[in-house]
């Protein structure tokens, strides 16, 4: 019996030792360039996870099935690190050692951690919709590159429109702020404070505590707070019940907003004809009109090859993926054609990546343009509303308050420079 | 090769009461810290990095834990807290300029001090209801660093190590963090070898077993169960330092939530409640199983097709973890130190399987 | 201060609590028969939500056969793990036993979104959610129902402790061994408590799960569940009601006054507060009987 | 009574809830004796011993050992006075060998740190061996030898009440309060435990209170006895007078299975 029981182990960690192997052989044939996905499916982002890898996935098997990116293949290798630096440092150590150049980690947490060994390593760490924002300041963190309109920046569209939509004064207005008590959820209070002194509007922040599955006793304060404008911002579960609760107060569904953490699945939950009208942002177009999206189901879903159930094609977090796919394909894409034969570096995607100019993946996302100085694409994005059916634009790409950004992008990025915080 | 125990006799006290009496026993001892000592230089360096690294640094803390748990007999559902205590607090002090030797001592010191506070409670209450307040204490602790920004390190909650350097040598690259955090948990795994040959830690297993004998023997119990409080949390402070330092290089308060304390326990318990070696056991096991069972079903899933759909493959490491706390408690409650040494004793006196021990 | 906010907040607070109770209830049952306390509790809930939205989404069955359907499944798994796990645990150091639960927990936590996909799922009881204005005063239809259903939960627990088996189940509390002398299957009274317990459980998920959507969240409900059981005592399913009142009120409470003062969300570290004064000052709560293990 | 009192208990009072358990008894031990403390079940008797250790402080009375005041002394303080006992239901550390059990009872004499620990070959290592010493000493004098390096737990009853008696004699104890030592043991085994605790007075000079029901091991070894009933002493001096004196022959008489018990003992 303890013999058997041996045995068994032994078989398991030989078993286990075993898996080391291939991937590396994979490694042999010359020719491609490896992207490392850990992303968090298990824990905290799991409301994004899923979608934003299948419409990466999906991508890259639409790029690779026309043949690559001149002549080069893109291998993305995804793996699960549930939000646990550990599991996220190990998965990065092993793509460092299987020679990754780039690295998206989708996570706030992990990106933070992982922010002194990519400066080290050189490998390029994409940071879409998380990590740090002052990120995007490309001379303080050369491999660090959000390429999306960072949370900051999403702060300042929303003031902005809330500006338009109020005959362009804010003055003797009332923004209420419903925030998650998480750095994350903190991040975009100097924006509307500086904002608030700026325009003149009066700022309230509620904090509730993370995950926020319960904040009945938020509400009735921001009602009574009479606001002018909601802007609830969290994730997951907190979403969903802020803006249940919102319902539940009879805000003016009209006269709420989010971020870009609002998707049809969080509708879904609430209910969808009872949340008409609510406002996210949108970084990049959703739904299944772009050209990009009906080329991947014609191409790969069709096919069968998508990588995951088809009706997710073309939700917000999907199109996410998609974005974030095609802004790497496309460094890969100018990285090609600075330096056609490589060697396939960190450094040589990065010179790709922070080259890409007034690039629109076909007209999916806002002309963006990454520059060495500004990681951050730009900072475009739009309005969208919801009509009970899917998001509607109800502004053309724009950007706003990016002095505001900048200001507070180069005083953190500053301070990260001048005490390594 | 056969019958490992026979010819030996002490004649000297100081012999039997040796770490390990029988050579075999020092000879692995030997190998494996030569191993140890040489695998930077016969490895990849993903396996010291991402592998043995932690599995060090992992089993230091959970050694502390231990000390607690398996030693005195008190349950502790905030270790977790107070590693995060000695790292937040060593941190602070190298940015300050401090030197990381000091600085790991401070840390120690200050997850010293408030573990004494968690370890106050355990005077008055036990069990269950000391498990509750230390899980309680875990979240307050939570709360505490992330509210105050001047701990946590401003609105990115992101605390950057400062280039520091252990008795002169840098720490940075991939080698010498490795050496650091080896060196700290040889000598802590020394000390916890040594706590069950000396009087203190024989007051602690009285303590643990049955305090009113303990306290008739002249043992007091309020005292012993501080100090064990005291010298679990200022490993578990020094640990944090450590793991900062070597291992994570920029801290924010989400590594040192109920789920690193959760681990920790699960490791120690896994491993073998009150065993040193277990806790290397226990420690590799709960770190690794997950990884390796991911590349395992990746592996499976490129060789012969057979895919699961993600949210269950993505799920599985998650159900193991919980498999493995729970089959260990009900088929092998004593943890894999108990069936290493079934094994070890099995092959100690083959092919004699009958002899006494 | 706004009196009609501290109305408000109030009347939340206290149905909130009373939802909360509900978990804490279950734990209390299984405590009271079994002396173990069940860190597992949130992922019951967890489960029994999940259940409940499979069994009315992936099978298409209506939300109120849906839920009595789940609540007899949950009644089964509750006492299945009573039966395969726990039974083997007697005699062994609490700390074992806290950390099957754990280990439990975490199982359930990997296997159900593993099994039925992690996003958010949609569990609508039909509550509307259109606001209930009293005067200026607004109450929320989904709290009004969920404490309501909740509290006459607990009061039916506190008359099955009255009836018949609930006297066998206090005989079992009381003395194991004295039970098993007189007749009493005690691992049966054991076992139906655990059923009982989870589909109290599967309830609170359901009350829950309308409110925040289904997914592995529920099982963070555990905290709050076991800050009241506490304070009210770990065998007293009086003190549950009372207790959970008190704690949803306290936190409440902390959100509309301490957080403006603090600047954070105030509300979980209010229960782990409430956690550590009832230990050290009354271990055994408020009307637990203060049998409690001392130093 | 001998000069040099050892212990001197005087109306010591206790009650738990409602019950008095003792209701003002006087005792006293003098240098070198050994005195019984006999009475039928839930007498007090170890509530009285309880009391004296510090276990539980009494509601009224003083206990004085070595002439100094201990009511209210922590167990471990009473301890280090030089006090050691044995437990009714044994009270050894599972989880540890004889060895580290009896050593366990040097407590008192060494200097635990947990610093020491860490340089145990610069700073524990001279002591822990110096003790050893003392150890072995006890186990020759109690003939533990066999089972010296056997976890506890897995040794006879018998042995282990042996072991128990070990650790409280090595801590060199003036006092040494054994609470039934003989419990549950067979003649031969009863002999043995006798002659140690005779030797234990001849060879070590200490001073033993002793809780036993065997009368005939209360009459053969004890110096005087007291007898309790119902938290009261009602007998007091020579072991065969006070045994025959007419109250206790009723306190023992009150229940049929105390007096088989005395019928068999006399």
């Amino acid at each position: 019996m303890k013999l058997t029981r041996r045995k068994l182990v032994a078989g398991t960690a030989l078993a286990a030792l075993a898996t080391q192997f291939p991937v590396r052989m994979a490694l042999a044939q010359d020719k491609q360039v490896l992207f490392s996905f850990p992303q968090d499916f298990t824990k905290i982002y799991t409301f994004v996870t899923s979608e934003y890898s299948q419409g990466q996935r999906d991508y890259i098997s639409l790029v690779n099935g026309r043949g690559g990116i001149n002549g080069y293949k893109i291998v993305a290798e995804v793996s699960d690190h549930a939000n646990d630096q550990p599991r996220a440092i190990e998965a990065y150590e092993r793509a460092k050692s299987q020679g990754a150049v780039l690295i998206d980690p989708l996570s706030t947490p992990v990106a933070r951690a992982l922010v002194p060994r990519v400066l080290e390593d050189k490998i390029n760490m994409i940071t879409a919709f998380s990590g740090r924002s002052d990120a995007a300041d490309g001379t303080v963190f050369p491999y660090v590159l959000p390429m999306s309109p960072n949370y900051w920046t999403q702060a300042g569209l929303l003031v902005d429109y809330f500006k338009q939509q109020d005959g362009g004064s804010l003055q003797g207005k009332t923004i209420c702020f419903v925030h998650i008590d998480t750095p994350f959820g903190k991040e975009p209070l100097p924006i509307f404070e500086n904002l608030a002194a700026r325009e003149g509007f009066t700022f309230k922040a509620f904090p509730y505590t993370p995950p926020g599955n319960d904040q009945s006793a938020i509400w009735p304060q921001v009602r009574r707070a009479r606001p002018d404008w909601t802007v609830f911002w969290g994730a997951a579960v907190g979403q969903t019940v802020a803006l249940t609760e919102a319902v539940r107060n009879g805000l003016d569904m009209s006269r709420v907003s989010s971020s870009v953490w609002l998707s049809e699945s969080d509708m879904d939950v609430v209910g969808r004809d009872q949340t008409v009208g609510v406002m996210k942002v949108e970084p990049c177009a959703s739904g299944r009109d772009p050209k990009v999206i009906q080329d991947i189901l014609a191409e790969v879903v069709g096919k069968g090859q998508g990588a995951g159930p088809e009706d997710k094609v073309g939700t917000s977090y999907y199109n996410y993926g998609v974005m974030m796919a095609a802004l790497m394909l496309e460094g890969v894409r100018r990285a090609t054609e600075i330096a056609p034969d490589g060697p396939v570096t960190g450094d040589w995607l990065n010179a790709g990546l922070t080259s890409i100019t007034d690039f629109t993946a076909e007209g999916l996302i806002p002309p963006t343009t990454v520059t060495p100085e500004d990681h951050q694409g730009g900072g475009m994005g739009r309005i969208a509303r919801w009509n009970g059916e899917k998001f509607e634009p109800a502004t053309d790409w724009y950007q706003a308050n990016q002095d505001v950004v900048w200001e507070q992008i180069h005083k953190y990025s500053a301070e990260f420079k001048a005490t390594g915080k | 090769m056969f019958f490992r125990r026979a010819g030996i006799s002490h004649t000297r006290y100081q012999q039997e009461r040796q770490l390990w009496p029988l050579p075999i026993d020092r000879l692995t001892v030997l190998a494996v810290l030569a191993f140890l000592i040489a695998a930077p230089f016969i490895l990849d360096r993903l396996y010291i990095v991402s592998y043995l690294l932690p599995l060090i640094i992992w089993s230091s803390a959970a050694l502390g834990l231990n000390l607690l748990m398996g030693g005195a007999g008190q349950i502790h559902l905030g270790y977790g807290a107070v590693i995060g205590i000695g790292a937040y607090t060593a941190v602070h002090m190298m940015r300050a300029g401090i030197p990381f030797e000091l600085a790991m001592i401070g840390g120690g010191l200050a997850a010293g001090a408030i573990g004494i506070v968690f370890g106050a409670s355990a005077l008055r209450i036990k069990g269950l209801y000391l498990a509750m307040a230390t899980l309680a204490m875990q979240y307050i602790v939570d709360f505490v660093i992330v509210q105050f920004p001047a701990i946590s390190g401003g609105s990115q909650a992101s605390l950057q190590v400062p280039p520091v350097s252990f008795l002169g040598f840098p720490i940075q690259g991939d080698r010498t963090p490795y050496y650091v955090a080896l060196f700290i948990c040889a000598m802590i795994t020394l000390f916890m070898l040594n706590v069950r040959r000396t009087s203190f830690g024989r007051a602690l297993v009285a303590i643990r077993e049955k305090d009113y004998a303990a306290s008739i023997i002249g043992v007091d119990p309020f005292r012993y169960k501080l100090l064990a409080f005291w010298v679990s949390s200022f490993v578990g402070g020094l640990m944090g330092a450590v793991l900062a330092t070597c291992y994570y290089r920029a801290i924010s308060p989400d590594q040192f939530h109920l789920d690193l304390s959760i681990q920790l326990v699960a490791m120690v318990i896994v491993g073998g409640l009150g065993s040193v070696l277990g806790v290397f056991f226990g420690v590799s096991l709960i770190l690794f199983a997950p990884i390796l069972l991911n590349q395992t079903i990746a592996l499976v899933a490129d060789t012969t097709g057979l895919t699961l759909p993600m949210d269950l493959r993505a799920h599985l490491p998650l159900m193991l973890y919980g498999g493995l706390i729970m089959g260990f408690l009900l088929l092998e409650p004593l943890g894999l130190a108990k069936i290493y040494s079934n094994i070890r004793n099995y092959f100690l006196v083959w092919p004699f399987r009958h002899s006494r021990q | 201060m706004d009196v009609i906010l501290l109305a408000e907040l109030a009347i939340n607070g206290v149905f909130v609590g009373l939802m909360y109770a509900l978990l804490a209830a279950g734990i209390v049952l299984i405590y009271k028969t079994s002396g173990i306390a069940n860190l597992a509790q949130g992922a019951l809930a967890m489960t029994g939500a999940y259940v409940v939205v499979m069994l009315a989404g992936g099978l298409g069955l209506s939300m109120w056969l849906a839920i009595p359907l789940a609540m007899a499944v949950m009644f089964l798994v509750g006492a299945l793990i009573e039966r395969v796990a726990l039974r083997r645990m007697i005699g062994q150091p609490v700390i074992m036993v806290i950390m099957l639960t754990i280990g439990l927990e975490i199982f359930l936590r990997g296997l159900l979104p593993g099994l039925f996909g992690a996003s958010v799922k949609r569990l609508d009881l039909g509550i509307p959610n259109a606001p209930l204005f009293l005067g200026d005063l607004l109450l929320s239809r989904a709290l009004l129902i969920g404490g309501g259903v909740s509290l006459a939960l607990i009061v039916l627990a506190i008359l099955f402790f009255n009836s018949r088996l609930g006297v066998i189940m206090r005989a079992v509390s009381d003395n194991q061994t004295a039970s098993w002398s007189v007749g009493i299957r005690v691992e049966r009274a054991i076992a139906i408590a655990w059923g009982l317990s989870a589909t109290m459980a599967t309830t609170s998920g359901v009350l829950w799960g309308a409110t925040q959507g289904v997914d592995w969240s529920l099982s963070l409900l555990l905290i709050k569940a076991l800050a009241i059981a506490i304070l009210g005592g770990l065998d007293s399913m009086v003190g549950v009601l009372i207790a959970g009142v008190l704690v949803g009120l306290a936190e409440s409470m902390a959100t509309g006054i301490l957080d403006p003062i603090v600047g954070g969300g105030t509300r979980d570290v209010v229960a782990s507060v409430i956690i550590v004064l009832t230990l050290l000052l009354r271990p055994h709560g408020l009307f637990g009987r203060e049998h409690i293990e001392r130093v | 009574m001998p000069e040099g009192r050892i212990l001197n208990c005087t109306a010591i009072e206790r009650s738990f809830g409602g019950l008095k358990a003792l209701k003002g008894v006087d005792l006293s031990v003098g240098q070198g004796e050994i005195v019984g403390l006999v009475g039928p079940n839930g007498s007090g008797k170890t509530t009285l011993v309880n009391v004296m250790t510090g276990f539980y402080p009494p509601d009224a009375g003083q206990v004085e050992i070595f002439g100094r005041r201990v009511t209210r002394l922590a167990p471990h303080r009473v301890a280090k006075m030089g006090v050691a006992r044995t437990f009714q239901n044994l009270a050894l550390f599972r989880g540890m060998s004889v060895l580290d059990n009896i050593l366990v009872g040097r407590h008192t004499h060494m200097r635990p740190s947990a610093l020491a620990t860490l340089f145990y070959w610069v700073w524990a290592q001279r002591e822990e061996l110096a003790h050893r010493r003392a150890v072995e000493e006890i186990i020759d004098f109690m003939q533990l030898q066999d089972i010296r390096d056997e976890p506890v737990d897995v040794i006879p009853m018998g042995m282990q009440k042996r072991v128990e008696l070990a650790r409280a004699l090595v801590a060199e104890p003036r006092l040494l309060i054994l609470d039934e030592p003989m419990a549950g043991m067979n003649q031969e085994e009863k002999e043995y435990i006798a002659r140690f605790i005779l030797d234990a007075r001849e060879e070590r000079g200490i001073t033993i209170l002793l809780i036993e029901h065997h009368m005939d091991v209360v009459t053969a070894l004890c110096d005087r006895v007291t007898v309790l009933s119902y938290g009261e002493v009602i007998a007091e001096g020579e072991p065969n007078a006070a045994i025959s004196d007419p109250a206790v022959v009723k306190a023992y008489l009150g229940e049929r299975a105390a007096r088989r018990r005395t019928g068999s003992a006399a």
